[in-house]
């Protein structure tokens, strides 16, 4: 498969990539990964696409009227997410960055709490535990530590368990990232790093961090990388499904590359037509992660246009309903500001709520 | 005299800095095609190169760390950290690079870097965009620190910053990139490290810098309304701090209020107040009070406006330190 | 009560800790067969194993980074950061998510650990291994810090830590590790958050913590033969402090030197100066003043005695703030 | 050759190292390098390897009597150090850790700078623009950043000039580092990385850092990575000589991977007997990389004794002289701890002056 995307030296075609579905939605094989998922499982997986993007345009909607102060979008990412999110067995922990909102769904978290952060009144939205999805992670790159940390643990517990951490392609030059591969590598840690290379870190192509493909850096850390079509569910979610239960047996870290694309701006306040052409979105819309799923249940499946319509129902409503709750979604009390800052009680925060008691800014909203 | 933001003033010092001076760099995430997130840089790789406005890649200690080796290397590096949240992976580098080389290398060489930090709350972002840490860099020897709170000192001091010879921690407060202001282009206000009295007042000295100085003029405005004349100064640098002006001022009102954004334990406002009840003891007629964020993380956005430091709670310190009695 | 030295009684209390619970591991370069290059973790691989007692990769950012993950998974990690002035390349680590996760999970998780920290002057060491860096950490929300003064706050301070639901940057003043003392095995001596009034005293109150109480309390003594009366107050909590002794203290003595190795500037002792000064107003018949490290990088070791608040630099503090007058 | 150093699923005996001199003293080709130096060239690099030897074995003698704050011994790497330093050309500029007294020797800075770190009487010890060797960096692993940034200020010079940063097997796993490898790929940068990989960092094996060869690591950055062993001075000049030579023409970055080992303590304040046994240092005794030297002038270019001997009567002098230096070394003065502090004038520095003259204790040593 030929992306068209140059880098030095080599040609994306020369670039080993696991793919199992053709931007066509044509099935082919590939000599290491084959796929057992039926018609069902596909059929649901285009669902789950479906749905998130739905869901992802609500939010940028939301926004743009001024219910939310940001969003980044995953348009473009589905297939990547769904992918490695399916892929997931329950017990697994995950490690997000602020994109991964096909994770969220995949883990069973509610669609409004995703937005509970981008409309500001969370920095968190969910309950890490409960749906073993830990807290959104901006600062680029720490939560790589952290999964690689969190691994270690289960390790120490004999859990057959995974933990899977996703960043995007410009995270792989921070420091954190590096130093987690280190340890990865050095304790063989259960865990996968899943990093969405979608061809920018804002205005930033992915060549401005690595001149060779990214998968490749797994191999000076002495852990296995791949790269897989990132816009190609089926492939994303075999190849994720082997390399947690490589992890899950014992066998250590996998670098997985979903080569995808940033299809929308980096963030709602991201202006991408200063930095990219085009002529190269209009490409990458031929590898659409979602149409050519529907491309390949309609051709090789027959799955009939109504049960396609069926979804498209449910994501409506689903997305009605996001709204709804992002519109009665309460500002924080004043004096949550203290609630979790500590564990135990601390003199600073106790003086500080008297402060704010007395003040008379405590008890309403603004 | 021009009318521009403070954004357009910050690009329009760059510019005038980069064409004074050929050693002079950018270097930053998204400063080139993008001309920055705030745009400060905007134009700026366009009309100076790539050679000169460097697209790093995402790394912070990466951006300070090369920028240390360029400035031994004779050049003038300006970095740009996106958000003061993200300074922290740069640390390292500036605590024991940046503010170190000067005297590890008995003088030889120059770190003449400036480190363009946009700080402070009052935009509605999400986390770690809203912090102020100029605190932790103001307590470290061998750096300094200013923040400029209008277009011209923008103007002026993010060039006097490029031209100075020791490390600059450039702190921009973020809330005040839009507003506009006269700048003068052909003569600075003063010098980098000197305070100015924004606004004259008899009974009180609110001492603040960044983003609060905007919130401690309206209090001001607010109390000159009830009868009380409150004198506002504007810090301007950080570290140091400008004592003079602050200890004439104190000795004048006997009174003082501390303000800013950041949480007040160990502290640029406890240095303030500390060091002022230190030189103006007997001066004081009521105990230096600070108003500041309390100390938590800072809060999500639809409750900043009750974290931090606001015209009310300003007014109440003002009542407190003229009430004071007992 | 057994005598040990503050290297033996955290070596003790670290045992105790991890006999106590199973969650307890330790993280660090060199701890495992080493023991730590102060031999503080000494024998603790080879009896709990290298599970539980993980040399570590060569990066702080690591270490802390994958303590967090540790904790999220519901361990409590005790990492050793092996000298003061290698903790800052785990400073974003500590700032954005050992202090705010407890936060950001709305108290799901528990952050609950411990990081170590070597720190202070006085062992005549290179550069980058006597600093203190205890401001950074006092200043930032969401994190606790202390220091023990003797084996017997050692012993029971780092259990204490480790207990402790929040995170804690545990500062072990390290020119003080093999000075002996007696140890009560059975009954801690006070809350880990308490201060200590380590010396009674009417005139003066010298408020410190860490490597500098052993300088304070030879000045009392000095002080003392010259038939001044000063009360040395040992923090033993850098964040938070405990004001309640410290007020009580100035109170009674009406005079406050306060007393710390780490640069003046936006610090701890700036804190303690500040606050006292606005809860004890009417108490204080003199200026607080703060004998500190000066505002310079850590000097070389030949002169750092020089560049320490020393016994005299003390004298010279309490002769002022009695003599204060004008 | 074997060196009998077991890594994870390979033995030292398959990666490949150049190697042009064995332990035996016996001259081996290679496929890619060969050497051009004569018998006096060789003769100087034992000369430098002695000296430096005899040098560092004054320091840790005058550590021992109390002379020294501490001292980093570099014995087992003369090789590796002289060979890179010989390597240089003049304008190209050097950053060190705390342990290259060889490359300083090479730089031309007198031996009584390098101790004045240790003596605890200065943070650096000599003009770094005027040798053109940075001061020593402790803090593990910073100068690869600072080192890349210079090259990268070479590059906008348009000057031919080479980069060289010094680092050790435990550096690599610091996030600083590994950002260095970003930034080099990325920028091209005219730059050398020199690990020495001397098996330890303190306590810690290599394997604990990486449990694939260090040199493997630059792959997964897009630049070569080689192998040279660093006990053979011949190999490591050459191999160092032509990545020099490859980044003053523009072809980037190179990691060269020293591979050696540390016969001495981490410092004068380390106890390797805690962690590693006698016989690894035994084994790595009959590796010596000065007697290979001298074995070799011996067999194959008949050097007489006498030479040797002057040498190491030359070695001697300068140990004395370094003695003499080292006691005659005076205290700085307590006021310079406030001299460089800044560049230009700042108050707190004019404060804590007048406070140290008022209290009378400048002006005098200690
Ligand atoms: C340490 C840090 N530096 C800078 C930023 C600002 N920032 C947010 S997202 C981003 C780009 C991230 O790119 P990538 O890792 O490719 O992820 P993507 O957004 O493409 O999913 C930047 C620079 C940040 N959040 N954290
Ligand atoms: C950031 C940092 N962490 C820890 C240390 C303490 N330390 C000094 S040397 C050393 C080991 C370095 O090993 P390596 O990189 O292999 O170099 P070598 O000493 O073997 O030459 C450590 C941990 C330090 N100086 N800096
Ligand atoms: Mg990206
Ligand atoms: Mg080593």
């Amino acid at each position: 498969m030929a992306i068209g995307f140059e880098l030095k030296g080599e040609s994306m075609s020369e670039i080993p990539l696991v793919q199992l579905l053709t931007p066509e939605g044509e099935r082919v094989s590939h000599p290491d990964y084959d796929t057992s998922l039926g018609r069902d499982d596909i059929f649901a997986m285009w669902r789950d696409m479906t749905i998130i993007r739905r869901l992802c345009n609500e939010a940028t909607s939301l926004q743009r009227q001024g219910q939310l102060a940001l969003w980044a979008p995953l348009q473009g990412q589905e297939a990547a997410q769904i992918g490695a999110g399916r892929a997931l067995a329950p017990n697994d922990f995950t490690f997000p960055s602020y994109r991964e909102h096909g994770i969220a769904w995949c883990r069973g978290i509610p669609p409004e709490n995703w937005l509970r952060m981008f409309r500001g009144v969370h920095h968190g939205g969910w309950d890490p535990q409960k749906y073993r999805h830990s807290v959104p992670t901006i600062v680029i790159g720490n939560q790589a530590l952290n999964a690689v940390g969190y691994a270690m643990g289960v390790q120490r517990d004999g859990a057959e368990e995974a933990t899977m951490v996703f960043f995007g392609d410009g995270a792989t030059s921070e420091g954190d990232v590096n130093e987690a591969f280190v340890w990865a590598g050095s304790f063989d840690a259960p865990v996968v790093f899943f990093v969405q290379n979608n061809q920018w870190a804002i205005s930033e192509p992915t060549i401005r961090q690595t001149k060779i493909p990214l998968y490749r850096r797994a191999e000076g850390f002495g852990f296995p990388g791949i790269r897989v079509d990132g816009n190609d569910v089926l492939a994303v979610y075999e190849v994720t499904r082997r390399a947690l239960a490589h992890a899950r047996e014992g066998g250590g870290p996998t670098l997985i590359e979903a080569f995808t694309y940033r299809m929308g701006a980096h963030t709602t306040s991201d202006d991408p037509t200063r930095y990219r052409i085009d002529a190269e979105v209009e490409a990458w819309k031929h590898r659409d992660p979602v149409e050519r799923v529907k491309a390949y249940l309609v051709r090789q499946h027959q799955v009939p246009a109504a049960s396609f319509d069926d979804v498209t129902e449910e994501a409506n409503t689903l997305a009605a309903k996001l709204r709804d709750d992002v519109l009665s979604m309460p500002n924080p009390e004043p004096l949550s500001i203290f609630e979790h800052a500590y564990a135990d009680v601390h003199p600073l925060i106790e003086e500080g709520k008297r402060d704010m008691v007395e003040l008379g800014i405590a008890g309403g909203g603004h | 005299m021009a009318q521009m933001t403070m954004a357009k003033a910050l690009n329009e010092g760059l510019r005038r800095a980069m064409e004074n001076n050929p050693k002079v760099l950018l270097m930053g995430e998204d400063i080139g095609k993008l001309g920055g997130v705030f745009r400060v840089t905007d134009g700026l790789q366009k009309d100076f190169g790539e050679d000169r406005v460097i697209d790093s890649p995402l790394a912070e200690s990466g951006i300070v760390g090369t920028a240390v080796g360029m400035a031994i290397r004779g050049y003038r590096p300006v970095c740009e950290i996106q958000f003061d949240g993200f300074v922290y992976p740069a640390f390292d580098q500036i605590v024991s690079q940046v503010a170190k080389l000067h005297s590890r290398s008995d003088g030889v060489y120059t770190m003449g870097l400036v480190i363009r930090l946009p700080y402070g709350g009052q935009i509605g972002a999400i986390e770690h965009h809203s912090e102020s840490p100029e605190g932790y860099f103001a307590h470290t020897a061998g750096l300094r620190v200013v923040s400029p709170t209008t277009p011209n000192d923008a103007y002026w001091m993010i060039q006097q910053a490029i031209s100075h010879d020791d490390p600059i921690i450039f702190c921009e407060p973020k809330c005040r990139y839009w507003e506009k202001g006269d700048v003068d282009l052909d003569h600075p206000p003063r010098g980098l490290f000197e305070a100015n009295v924004a606004r004259e007042g008899r009974d009180v000295t609110v001492v603040t810098y960044g983003p609060s100085v905007r919130t401690a003029l309206r209090a001001a405005d607010a109390a000159a309304a009830e009868g009380r004349s409150v004198e506002v100064i504007d810090a301007r640098s950080i570290a140091p701090l400008d004592f003079g002006v602050m200890v004439t001022s104190v000795q004048k009102t006997g009174r003082l209020v501390v303000v800013a954004e950041a949480p007040a334990n160990a502290s640029v406002s406890a240095e303030i107040a500390a060091r002022l009840a230190e030189d103006c003891f007997y001066s004081l007629s009521a105990p230096p009070l600070r108003v500041t964020g309390y100390h938590t993380p800072y809060p999500p956005s639809r409750i900043e406006e009750e974290y931090l430091p606001s015209v009310d709670r300003i007014l109440d310190a003002i009542d407190r330190v003229i009430g004071f009695e007992s």
